[in-house]
């Protein structure tokens, strides 16, 4: 008798099993489908490439805004042809704001929709703990919004087209240097709890004291914080001649908004959050004349960018943002990459495992004209950029029309 | 401490104060009725900065279901303001209906109910994201029509410039404080609304009906919720659906801190909570909600029914 | 409701000479109710009729006061009757049953203690609407409890046991009931409070009101009421007149000690 | 002041002037008195008297506000709730309150807590002497619930029992305790006179039974005269009488306060 | 069976730690203590193995040594112990609602330190944590045994004296003490037995999942674990880790459901999209039609009582 509780629990434990065993059988070897089917995507043969990003919780938007980006590539390439005629198809599964969340979407790519290699997923934190899965499963993953320190060096299998902020930022203060060569005193403020924007606020530090400026504050804030009014003032006090902030759009914008609105009146540098279309829909037109340096400019002379650009401008009736335009480049890393391996040895007759470790050499030999300019990687897997932009935010005065203006 | 620093963030922890009042007021209202802590309240402070969004004729993005759908009306601020809360409400009391009430009916643990208005706020915020995206949304930037940007405080050398938009929270907060504690203290219904706090089953052998007064707080609770959102996302902007959730944690500790259910309680919390962040050195600015959650853990422990909370003995 | 009976509810008089036999004004039929997994009332049937003082005896626990709950409507029979006036109020919200002029002074009195002997009472006038009447009856209550005239702005919470009775008695009159519900006036008052309270009780009577009474001091109340029911564990076991029960040898035995 | 020249050398349970009150109301206003061992000790008085706070008082539910409290001789009156029931005070509730979600047998089981030993590590891993224990803790129990009339009903949840038996189980839940002294708090009340009647005879049995002390709070003046060796009579927090039920009865300030004059 | 055991063994394994830590909300909760603060005790479990795996132990090639993962689950067990006394001592004379705000705010507390100090690696929190393990799957060596022996030591208390005190406690605090029950030991006792197993499953967590940062146990984690408890059931054992499973799986399921071909792409995409929404539903439907949680005693007791009965 007292065996039924254990019974009972342990029918229960096998009953869990067997519901995520059911919905498997039920999925059937038809994998997953991406939301918005690109013509040929339904044909069996299409190469599947995935997609982790975050399509809900709190950071939905960058993952949104990345996913944008690959479906417009999918479209452009299988326009063009595919990997010699075969089409690429994007398997799209959401990571949430979760670690858990993100080696979840990897381990189902990776065994059920079998892709050659995955984009993401969005933070770092994220890929600390989900891209060891795919190094052990020796399949190679590109990350296009992880800038961390640390990322590459995960794995072999691991790789990034996101510039990370050491090299992106120093950039933008060179150019505010040029705006005003009499800067002296520089107040500093990140988002304490962002990952990124801790490692890219030590980039800025050094940067300033490199240029022989003087920090006269360094203030905290976190990404869910929305009121700044108490380390605005203690910034503005000290009259700096320079603000710079690294944060998300969202937080950055309001401080932005903020501090302009408190009577600050001299440059604002913006990080890399900044870098989405969505920093004008927080600060409207107090937004106007931020600095911002760019691993993306929507104005980028290139085929392919004008070609992205203009998609993502009918598409969106907007400019297209940083993390749509690297999710684009990583997925054009895996065409070109596959379309390289093909010419050597036809891809469709390697067997998978050889095809992504065959996949991940390759990709990281390549050269590739993306969006974001001319790219290629370092041997651990760092990208290797050749193209960086400090944008100047103009907004028009009732805050409604902005655009990213290309300083140069 | 230089006297203009001092002023300054003085004046800054009451502004920073007045938001966590003005949020803390709906919430505080629940539980003074109900004896719940109602957790779907920071989901419906951001619900209420949605709607008057929509009703002022603004468009959404493009990641959610209504991508780039605009309402064809293009109300002024203040009246999509009240029309915006007042849908708030209406959802406040749907929310009831649904997350409450039948929970009240089984006499179910007041904890239960806890749970369940947590589910109440999952399925909102994330109903907001299905519907409307997970994108910052801002008022337009003439929402409080020609008034400056900040007020100065100060002198010109020495100016202590505080946000209009604070300024005009902090306002509402005080108007707000003042017509509730009116209505509840000197009104008939206010009165009736107390005997129903106090003693349910005492104030419906008054001839009082207990649920009609339940579904009215809930109505100005969650009113309460929608107006604090939007003049709320008017000075910070709808950073998206997970906005009122950060403040909710918060909101939490002011409303413990003032007394749980004390009206008063709710605005001497906020405040509390505004000063000492606001002075919270900036070297250790980053510990800021470890302060505020710090003080609420002691708080517990050492006077729970916190500031200007009553005491609740147990019948034995 | 036909018009001889809003006559007759409306005008005691009427009732009193027009009408024959008197339509009782509370009519309890085989009401049964459960606490929790337990019989609280069985088969309960009991009749009050307009203008009496009727009165329930019993021993702790013997379901008096879970009579009156299910008559205000605070508890949900299982199954069975109450007609109030002829209408059959046995579903009806607590609060809609007040208006219809029930008035329960509970158990343990219930003032609302975190608010004034003047709230307290101008609560009790909830249901009405004619702030004037209102007004004149709140000046009787303080005719007819001066002492709780002396402590008007008082919170309910600080005044003493007795005083608490009768601000409880005071508040349930403010809604001018047809029907006053009595629930253990006496509880715990000294026995000159008591029996002042009890005086209090025979006025309202020559006043027209009907009162059901329950009461634990059965002799005391006996020698107040016209009839009465004894209950024993969820059942009526005896009812008669009064002053019979007072001379019933059982009724002596169990209640009057 | 009451007259205490009926002392006996035997004292169990003594109060010395206490008092109690709650935020400016005195409930026990300066209440001395001695329970000899092996009395039946009668407190009564109207509701609100102050009876239920003075048991909570020597349970240690509630701190006296002034003066003291002995048991054994020794003093208890700041001990917390579970040292008293250890020490061997066990009570009944006027409210009833049992673990209602369990049966009766757990009810029961649940009081032997104090009479066994074994912790965690021996519990868990059902090491000596836990089984042996365990076993003998569910006879006790059974045989608790044998004595009160309720062996039959023993799986059944508690809450589901009529009033009555309600009352019976508190009563077995106390005894499985063992105490010395059993504190019931209107154990008649709900009970018809027959069974209050029962109750009596009960009560008696289980004082020689146990060799108990027993002290209870009771409305019925019968039932209270008839069983109790003294009573106490509380009024307004007061005490206004103390002796045996003769003196009790004929006491013109008990008349007056509680029983009323005729 | 290979290919779904490497899609799903990260989340069998995810499922066995939910419901363990549904066990651990369920501790506190066996003396009638809602305590939220089990996700702190987590949290600072991963903390301890994972700077513990990196800085200290530092294993340089290879497989790390699953001996290694064991005494970092035992510190961790200690730590989250020490900690629980001293947390809950304070804590726990507080009830029902007032509880759960200050395990709340305590696990606030810790999260804002652990995003500020050094040793925890600020927001970034700590990456490369080594691998005891090939596969995610065979974490399932340390967790399926874990469980166990958490069941078999919870089913075991809830028969002994130790379970009859908790059980006291939470049906009436203070005739538990009437009956010679100290409350505060007990419902200390209970809270720490929590933390402690709390702490453990953290350490197992931060190697499972390769990196341990300040998002990890925080306050939403709270809610699942509660919500998973809650609905499972609160009165036995079973009820939580059933729960726990039960709710790490759903939303994979919902997400595995979304993929099934021939669904209305409306439907698979609210699925898809919406889960959050049906997990908010499902927590309001439950509570209110199951307020026990679905599984209950009674539907084992039923049996049991007849046959010891007959």
């Amino acid at each position: 008798m007292k065996k039924t509780a254990v019974r009972t629990s342990a029918l229960f434990v096998a009953f869990a099993f067997l519901l995520s065993a059911c919905t498997q059988t039920n999925s059937g070897p038809a994998p997953t489908t991406t939301t918005n089917p690109s013509p040929t995507a339904g044909s069996s043969n299409a190469i599947p490439i995935g997609i982790a990003l975050a399509l809900t919780s709190n950071v939905a938007l960058l993952g949104q805004e990345g996913v944008a980006g690959a479906k417009i590539a999918e479209k452009y390439f299988n326009d063009k042809g595919g990997i010699d005629g075969t089409p690429i198809k994007l398997v799209i599964q959401d990571t949430g704001g979760e670690e858990a969340g993100a080696i979840n979407a990897f381990q189902t790519l990776i065994t059920q929709s079998q892709v050659v290699g995955i984009v993401g997923p969005t933070l770092s934190q994220q890929a600390f703990s989900a891209d060891p899965i795919a190094e052990r499963a020796k399949v190679p993953v590109l990350g296009a919004s992880n800038t961390a320190k640390g990322i590459p060096e995960i794995g072999d299998y691991v790789a990034r087209v996101s510039a990370p902020v050491a090299i992106v930022a120093p950039n933008s203060v060179k150019a505010a240097l040029k705006i005003n060569p009499n800067i002296k005193k520089v107040a500093v403020f990140y988002a304490q709890n962002d990952a990124f924007s801790k490692s890219e606020t030590g980039t800025f530090q050094e940067t300033v004291k490199e240029q022989g400026l003087d920090v006269v504050t360094v203030q905290k804030f976190q990404t869910t914080d929305t009121d700044f009014q108490t380390q605005a003032t203690n910034a503005i006090n000290l009259k700096p001649d320079l603000i710079i902030i690294s944060g998300l759009a969202t937080d950055g914008g309001n401080l932005v908004r903020q501090l302009r609105e408190l009577g600050y009146k001299n440059i604002i540098i913006g990080g890399n959050g900044f870098n989405t279309s969505s920093i004008f829909t927080v600060c409207k037109a107090l937004c106007d004349g931020v600095l911002v340096a760019q691993a993306y400019s929507p104005d980028h002379v290139n085929e392919i960018n004008k070609t992205f650009r203009t998609t993502y401008l009918n598409q969106y009736k907007k400019e297209p943002p940083q993390f749509s335009a690297q999710a684009f480049a990583a997925v054009q890393v895996y065409v070109e990459a596959l379309q390289a391996l093909d010419k050597k040895s036809e891809i469709s007759k390697l067997p998978l495992a050889q095809l992504r470790t065959e996949l991940n050499k390759q990709l990281l030999a390549g050269k590739y004209d993306t969006p974001l300019g001319e790219i290629a990687f370092t041997p651990v897997g760092d990208v290797i950029q050749k193209d960086f932009y400090v944008a100047q935010l103009k907004v028009d005065k009732d805050g409604n029309n902005g655009k990213f203006a290309f300083l140069k | 401490m230089d006297i203009t620093l001092f002023v300054q963030q003085f004046l800054n922890g009451l502004s920073i104060g007045s938001i966590y009042a003005i949020f803390a007021l709906g919430y505080t209202l629940i539980f003074s009725i109900l004896g719940i802590i109602n957790f779907a309240h920071g989901a419906l402070f951001t619900l209420g900065a949605y709607f008057t969004y929509a009703l002022m004729g603004e468009a959404f993005g493009l990641n959610g279901l209504l991508a780039n759908a605009a309402l064809p009306v293009k109300l002024p601020f203040a009246l999509a303001l009240i029309l915006g809360s007042a849908l708030a409400g209406l959802v406040g009391v749907a929310v009831e209906r649904i997350a409450f009430r039948p929970l009240r009916r089984k006499r179910a643990d007041s904890l239960l109910t806890v749970v369940s208005s947590l589910g109440v706020a999952l399925v909102i915020v994330n109903l907001i994201q299905y519907l409307v995206g997970a994108e910052n949304y801002t008022f337009p930037g003439n929402t409080y029509g020609n008034l400056p940007a900040a007020i100065n405080f100060g002198t010109a050398e020495k100016p202590i410039p505080i946000r209009t938009v604070q300024v005009v929270i902090f306002g509402v907060s005080v108007v707000i404080l003042t017509i509730l504690t009116y209505f509840i203290n000197r009104t008939k219904y206010g009165k009736a609304m107390k005997a129903v706090a106090e003693d349910p089953i005492t104030a419906s052998l008054l001839g009082i009906n207990t649920d009609g007064f339940i579904v009215l707080t809930f109505f100005i609770s969650s009113f309460l919720a929608g107006l604090a959102g939007t003049l709320v996302a008017s000075s910070v902007s709808i950073p998206g659906p997970y906005f009122g959730i950060a403040f909710g944690l918060k909101g939490l500790a002011v409303i413990v801190l003032g007394g749980l259910g004390s009206i008063p309680g709710a605005v001497l919390g906020g405040v509390v909570i505004g000063l000492i962040e606001a002075f919270v050195p900036a070297d250790y600015s980053a510990y800021k909600d470890a302060f505020a959650f710090g003080i609420l853990f002691i708080m517990l422990l050492v006077r729970p029914q916190g500031l200007l909370g009553r005491r609740f003995v147990q019948k034995v | 409701m036909t018009l001889s009976e809003a006559l007759a509810s409306e005008f005691p008089t009427y009732r009193a000479f027009f009408m024959k036999p008197p339509i009782p004004l509370l009519e309890i039929k085989e009401l049964y109710v459960n606490y929790g997994g337990i019989q609280a009332l069985q088969n309960i049937d009991l009749t009050v009729n307009a203008g009496e003082v009727v009165t329930l005896i019993g021993a702790n626990g013997a379901g008096k006061s879970t009579t009156l709950r299910a008559i205000s409507r605070l508890i949900n029979p299982r199954s069975g009757q109450i007609v109030y006036q002829g209408r059959d109020i046995t579903r009806r919200p607590a609060h809609e049953v007040v208006q219809l002029g029930i008035a329960h002074s509970p158990e343990g009195r219930r003032v609302l203690a975190r608010q004034t002997v003047l709230d307290n009472l101008e609560l009790g006038a909830y249901t009405r609407s004619n702030l004037a009447a209102v007004r004149a009856d709140l000046d009787r209550q303080f005719e007819i409890f001066p002492r709780l005239a002396e402590r008007r702005l008082q919170l309910a919470g600080t005044l003493s046991g007795g005083e608490q009775q009768m601000l409880a008695i005071a508040r349930a009159l403010m809604s001018r009931p047809k029907l006053l519900l009595l629930d253990e006036p006496s509880l715990g008052l000294a026995p000159a409070i008591v029996l002042e309270i009890f005086s209090i009780i025979r006025d309202l009577r020559a006043t027209g009101v009907t009162i059901l009474l329950v009461e634990q001091n059965a002799k005391l109340a006996l020698e107040r009421a016209d009839r009465g029911y004894i209950l024993e564990a969820g059942r009526i076991t005896l009812t008669g007149q009064a002053s019979n029960l007072l001379n019933d040898d059982l009724v002596r035995k169990a209640y009057l000690g | 002041m009451i007259d205490e020249n009926l002392t006996t050398s035997n004292p169990i349970l003594e109060a010395k002037s206490l008092n109690r009150t709650f935020g400016g109301l005195v409930a026990v206003n300066n209440v001395s008195f001695t329970v000899n061992k092996n009395e039946i000790f009668g407190l009564i008085g109207p509701n609100g008297a102050g009876k239920t706070t003075l048991f909570n008082m020597i349970t240690g539910l509630i701190e006296p506000s002034s003066g003291q409290m002995f048991y054994q001789g020794e003093e208890i009156s700041f001990l917390r709730p579970h040292l008293i029931a250890k020490a061997g005070i066990a009570r009944t509730f006027q409210n009833i309150r049992l673990f209602g979600d369990l049966s009766a047998l757990e009810n029961v089981t649940i009081a032997r807590h104090i009479h066994t030993k074994s912790g965690f590590i021996r519990g868990i891993l059902g090491l000596p002497p836990a089984p042996s224990e365990e076993i003998r803790n569910k006879q006790k129990a059974l045989e608790l619930l044998d004595l009160v009339g309720l062996s039959d009903r023993a799986f059944e949840k508690a809450r589901n029992f009529p009033y009555g038996d309600q009352r019976r189980l508190e009563i077995a839940r106390a005894l499985a305790l063992e105490p010395q002294v059993l504190l019931l708090d209107e154990p008649a009340a709900g009970m018809n006179p027959s069974e209050k009647n029962q109750l009596s005879e009960f009560i008696r049995e289980l004082r020689s039974q146990f060799n108990l002390t027993v002290i209870l709070i009771e409305h019925h003046v019968p039932l209270v005269m008839g069983l109790c060796d003294r009573i106490a009579v509380l009024n307004f927090g007061k005490l206004i009488a103390l002796g045996d039920p003769a003196q009790v009865r004929t006491n013109p300030a008990v008349i007056e306060a509680y029983l009323g004059s005729d | 069976m290979a290919g779904f055991l490497s899609t799903y063994g990260f989340l069998i394994v995810s499922m066995v730690m939910g419901a363990l830590l549904g066990l651990s909300l369920y501790l506190p909760l066996m003396t009638g203590q809602l305590s939220l603060a089990s996700p702190g005790f987590y949290a600072l479990g991963g903390y301890i193995a994972a700077i513990l795996s990196t800085q200290v132990f530092k294993v340089s090639d290879g497989l790390y040594p699953i001996g290694l993962v064991l005494l970092e689950m035992s510190i961790a067990g200690v730590v989250s112990g020490v900690l629980g006394v001293l947390v809950g001592i304070p804590a726990l004379r507080l009830r029902g609602i007032y509880l759960a705000i200050a395990t709340i705010a305590f696990v606030e507390v810790l999260r804002v330190l652990s995003l500020n100090l050094d040793i925890t690696g600020g927001a970034v929190g700590i990456f490369g944590i080594p691998q005891p393990f090939l596969t995610p799957i065979e974490y399932l060596w340390i967790v399926i045994p874990l469980l166990l022996m958490s069941m078999v030591l919870l089913y075991r208390l809830e028969r002994i004296r130790l379970g009859r005190a908790f059980t006291a406690i939470r049906e009436d605090e203070l005739a538990a003490g009437a009956m010679g029950i100290d409350p505060t030991y007990y419902k200390v006792l209970a809270f720490t037995l929590g933390a402690i197993l709390a702490g453990v499953v953290g350490a197992v967590s931060a190697h499972f999942l390769n990196t341990w940062n300040a998002r990890q146990g925080t306050f939403d984690a709270s809610i699942v674990y509660l919500t998973s408890v809650l609905i499972g059931g609160t009165r036995t054992f079973v009820g939580p880790v059933l729960g726990g499973m039960v709710f790490t799986a759903l939303p994979e399921v919902l997400r595995a459901i979304a993929d099934t071909a021939g669904l209305p792409l409306w439907l698979a995409q609210f699925l898809r999209d919406g889960r959050l929404i049906i997990f908010g539903l499902l927590i309001v439907l439950g509570t209110i039609f199951f307020p026990q949680g679905l599984v209950t005693p009674d539907l084992f007791k039923r049996r049991k009582d007849r046959k010891s009965q007959s």
